[in-house]
């Protein structure tokens, strides 16, 4: 098992014509990835990357019976493109975009809450690298062949830090089941408690690694629930400590600003919920091993 | 991003929020015709710099005649301000704000700010304004009053009255309130505001409420929708080097120490700068390249960080997923053979494309150290400026 | 309240919706100087009258020479015109639009409404245009395109898509229809309109989308908040009676019958009106005098209802509970007093006050039919027309 | 008991200092109502009509308690006073107010939405005559001396109309439990369905009343309620038999539009549900009777 995607998902791509999203269709795809359609206003009825493009989202699920989604649309197109998704059934939808409004996020939140919780889609991202399911399916842009199948999950703000813990884990034999980036906009569709609920309900994950960073209160609502109601052991990292405070480092997210959004104390209050914690980026493969051992 | 005072003031009153007559000035001459423009018998003359607490660091003022108008605008004009906010390289002072003196009664703070956990609009008011809000929530917590607006309705009148009754104004006032708040919240929506501050927001003895004092801060990545506010831009407010990274699309942010890092990926940067931290050494910068950078992207990062001199060593760490491996390992090559690089270079590379790109730095030969792991790359860097390794 | 199809087109215009150039003629003068103004080869003079339909009633007529346009004016100027929407005796033409015929290529329907059940704007769309919304549910079902948006977040640009490629447009045509969409949905929103109709939405040979007719209907409870809309009120267009009633605060609906209805309460009033009918009567209108009615107001209704010829009894039912049984029957004293009412009345009070009411109608001793209940009140009324009961 | 409102629940009222508020307030008082304070923004501090003025609903729930209130402001702010009740925390809030524009409405819709619905606040209105429980407690503009307690329920769009039943059961020694007017706006709060279903709950009520009228369909969705679910039986009237098709007829909510909203359609559907129609309006005082005694 795995959460979210595996290699029977249906999946379409959201402005499949575009150049990176034409790379990135090839490279899902490759991996095994059940890619059934795209959307690109404009073009339905035309082919892209081996599928047939429809107009609109909708007219793509009602023809391929899509279950996911994943967006490569320009910032100023994206939040509509996920309220497209989210009206048309649309399960999991992964939103690539960097650079989406705060306020168009906010509009997407509040669509998403026009449907009951059952039903809700959620929403992965946006500005993150998406979702891989070890040797199933690709819904993001990670480099896949870092990722065997195997019994880790992994849900990390940043792109690049999660595929840091992949390879430490794939050098020491380990694989994981899921790896989710949920991005690091402060505004973003689910959260790490979100996924870890799912991990808690997944047969094949055996152990989570949680990557978060500085800025906003995620990471310790995750380390709470993790306390309260999960039976895998979490495994905790908060990239920044030693970042300045009350500086912008690269995305919005990564603010240090009220209390409880430091470094510091997101470690401190991780530990107290009885996560393990990593203490340096470089070392998921000595923590991971050890934590799957007990 | 961030724009002046008067820029500030001006939307606002644009959408009917009260302010004192002001005028810019750009010259000693053009700050007493202002005054005289203005009439009365006080000014303020305000440094237009981005930043806050001015005040305190001499940029505010007040004078009683024009003659002190004029020799407060030549005191200020080309100066570097130095305020609690600015860090100690200062901002400098190109344009001044002249404005008439209000007397008030009172002072209050009032504060808007998008929500990230709420994921709301909040805004804050306080009885207790002039000072900043950290201050207030220090000296005087119970003073402040917080909402959260409803995205799908938008600021209610109910909304706006209990926070005039929260601060304590009289009863008359409050549909004036009401009206400001309205204005203000409308201001947000419209422009993508992501930070609103009217601190002071003045009462005065004939029952007005002035806004004294306005900041405004833009959301980056709406700009595409609002030419008008991006015009508002003013480069010479930025630090040369951020600024110099936004115009190449880099994410950039200077500090103290030698270690230059040039890294993809925001979460990575950070976990590099707490590695460096732990091997004794000390970050130059933030600097993350972004997905999809081409040899040349990799080239203008060099540059960027070279650019500072108190740069020792360079640490170059890619996980490629977005990106490719042979694409920076071309950048760096193209940089070290282009630019006058003098102090080592340690690179790491990961994922795609990661045997081309090290095939590429093997071939190029120009002497950089590599590095298979972050630990080891972060061990390197430092270990170069503790003169260990040699380029 | 409705506006004018010139009207209509001219807030489109401003929200950025393309409409046909045109201009407004009160004379056959006037229609050929906007013609030549307008110019091109081909016009079509069309009159400016609260009502749909009018193309199948000759309101509007194709020119295809100046002269021919002076003829429509003459024609039309000062006529009453009866379409299936204005009842038999029309509504007079006053004003008259003249504007460039358009060659369409294809004719689409585009409406808006603000749907009761769902609590939402309902966006309703069709390939069938030209045809009113009822013929096209008949003929064409199919080619329907419904949409509801959601309150908290408006229209969206992929809604605007799935209709513009619902109703077949072509995909170049597409961003146009967005913006066509997004702008009138700004435009219910910012003016409180409860109904738009854009039928026919032309497709133009070169690419364009025109609106070549508009209807808008706009919320009476909230012109308070435009006054500019207000001001396009045209009570020349209204039912004399209604109107006046409207401007005496009551609220009144002429039919056909012979037995003048004066009561509290739209509930009450229809079941009032279902008790004539049963009783083998027939009601000459429907008028609620709402809450808090004043002798004055009662007095009012009295002449209202007594200026409809048909009438040949009233009957005033009151269940009082905001309003009060002795304020009514001081109305309807003096209504009978001042007036010169020439058919029996019929009054039956109840609630608030009943005892003080039937007592001063009592004591006034002005010839009123009493009733104690609604069945009574019901079959006296009708009574009396049957000749059975006299004053 | 009853439902809504009874003598011991705790009333404020919004707009306390208007003419026709401080009418109706000292007439709910003296009927038995537990009016525990009013609202009038910038009067606070001052009394009236024997209780406190608050200037927020908030400050006045804080300091009297209050889970009801009724509301007598003006159209143009009586949008805002409902969201203000709802944010204080009301559990009951009935608006008089009549012409309130429909986007505010709406927009009220949507704001209660963000309530879960166990604590979402019940709207009564607006353009109603509000609540009454026979000999308990008055939060409404009814006149209060037609109304005795005893088992029937009414609900009605129309308030005269409710007034009509009432007085007429009244005659036949017949008392109410509670009566409730939803108001005939086009668009309100709390449905036909809502109050059956508190009316089915409640120990007191044996029957229940409807009173309908042409336009909208919530008698429909009232009535296959009533049938699939409820237990007492079911009085049902629709005012507009005779209504011409297509003219609006007094409040807005009287217009004859779409399928199923003409009165004919509606008594077709209520009587096919198993309620009992009365036919003409003149007859409640005969049907209920002889519902009850079956």
């Amino acid at each position: 098992m795995s959460i979210i995607v595996n290699e029977n998902t249906p999946v379409i791509v959201q402005g499949i014509t575009g150049r990176i999203a034409t790379f990135h269709t090839t490279d899902m795809a490759k991996y095994g990835t059940n890619i059934v359609g795209g959307v690109t206003p404009g073009k339905g009825g035309t082919r892209h990357c081996g599928v047939e493009v429809f107009d609109t989202v909708k007219q793509a699920v009602s023809a391929t019976e899509a279950t996911a989604s994943i967006i490569f649309v320009p910032p100023p197109f994206a939040a509509d493109a996920i309220m497209e998704a989210a009206d048309a059934g649309i399960e999991y939808c992964v939103c690539i975009t960097e650079g989406i409004p705060i306020q168009d996020m906010i509009r997407v939140k509040r669509y998403l809450r026009r449907y009951q919780h059952a039903k809700r889609m959620c929403l992965i991202g946006p500005n993150c690298a998406g979702v891989i399911s070890g040797g199933k399916a690709l819904l993001g842009i990670m480099p896949a062949h870092i990722y065997m199948p195997g019994p880790v999950g992994i849900v990390s703000r940043s792109g690049t830090l999660g595929y840091e813990a992949a390879s430490q884990l794939k050098a020491e034999g380990i694989g994981v089941s899921t790896s989710v980036g949920i991005g690091g906009d402060p505004i973003n569709g689910s959260s790490f408690l979100d996924h870890l609920k799912r991990f808690e309900a997944d047969r094949e994950t055996e152990a989570v690694v949680m990557i978060g960073e500085i800025g906003g209160l995620q990471e310790t609502e995750a380390a709470i629930y993790a306390r309260d109601h999960m039976h895998k052991p979490v495994v905790g990292y908060i990239a920044g400590l030693t970042a300045p405070k009350g500086r912008t480092m690269g995305h919005a997210g990564a603010i240090v600003s009220t209390a409880g959004e430091s470094a510091a104390e997101k470690v401190a209050i991780l530990r107290d919920s009885g996560v393990t914690i990593v203490k340096l980026p470089s070392e998921f493969g000595v923590v991971v091993p050890k934590v799957l051992r007990r | 991003m961030e724009i002046h005072e008067y820029q500030a003031k001006a939307i606002l009153a644009d959408y009917g929020v009260a302010i004192p007559d002001g005028g810019l000035a750009y010259s000693p001459e053009q700050a007493t015709y202002r005054a005289s423009e203005i009439g009365g018998e006080q000014w303020v003359v305000k440094a237009q710099i981005h930043s806050g607490a001015r005040g305190k660091a001499g940029g505010i003022k007040v004078c009683n005649h024009e003659r002190e108008v004029a020799e407060a605008a030549e005191d200020l004009l080309g100066k570097r301000l130095v305020t609690q906010q600015t860090g100690g390289r200062g901002k400098g002072v190109y344009r001044l704000y002249v404005e008439a003196a209000v007397a008030s009664e009172s002072e209050l703070y009032l504060g808007f700010v998008l929500g990230r956990a709420a994921e709301r609009v909040m805004i804050v008011a306080s009885a207790s304004g002039g000072s900043d809000i950290e201050e207030i929530v220090a000296s005087d917590p119970s003073s402040i009053v917080r909402i959260n607006v409803e995205p799908a309705v938008g600021l209610q009148a109910f909304e706006a009255r209990e926070i005039a009754f929260a601060v304590g104004l009289d009863p008359s006032l409050v549909p004036q309130a009401v009206n400001l708040l309205t204005a203000c919240y409308r201001a947000i929506i419209d422009l993508d505001i992501t930070m609103l501050e009217i601190n002071p927001l003045a009462v005065t003895a004939d029952g007005r409420l002035l806004a004294l004092d306005a900041k405004m801060i833009f959301d980056d990545n709406a700009l595409f929708r609002h030419q008008d506010v991006s015009e508002l831009r003013d480069k010479s407010q930025e630090d040369p080097r951020e600024r110099t990274a936004v115009d190449r699309g880099l994410s950039y942010v200077g500090l103290d120490g030698d270690i230059g890092c040039i890294i993809n990926g925001a979460g990575l940067a950070m976990a590099t700068m707490d590695m460096i931290k732990h091997a004794g050494g000390d970050p130059a910068n933030f600097l993350d390249i972004g997905g999809g950078a081409s040899p040349e992207r990799v080239l203008k990062a060099f540059r960027l960080v070279l650019s500072d001199d108190n740069v020792k060593a360079v640490l170059v760490n890619i996980f490629a997923g977005i990106n490719r491996c042979d694409w920076v390992a071309e950048g760096v090559v193209q940089a070290l053979r282009q630019l006058d690089v003098e102090v080592p270079v340690v690179v790491r590379l990961s994922g795609t494309n990661v045997k081309e790109g090290q095939a590429i730095l093997a071939q190029a030969d120009v002497g950089v150290i590599t590095a298979d792991s972050l630990a080891e790359a972060g061990t390197k860097a430092v270990a170069c400026i503790a003169g260990r390794a040699t380029k």
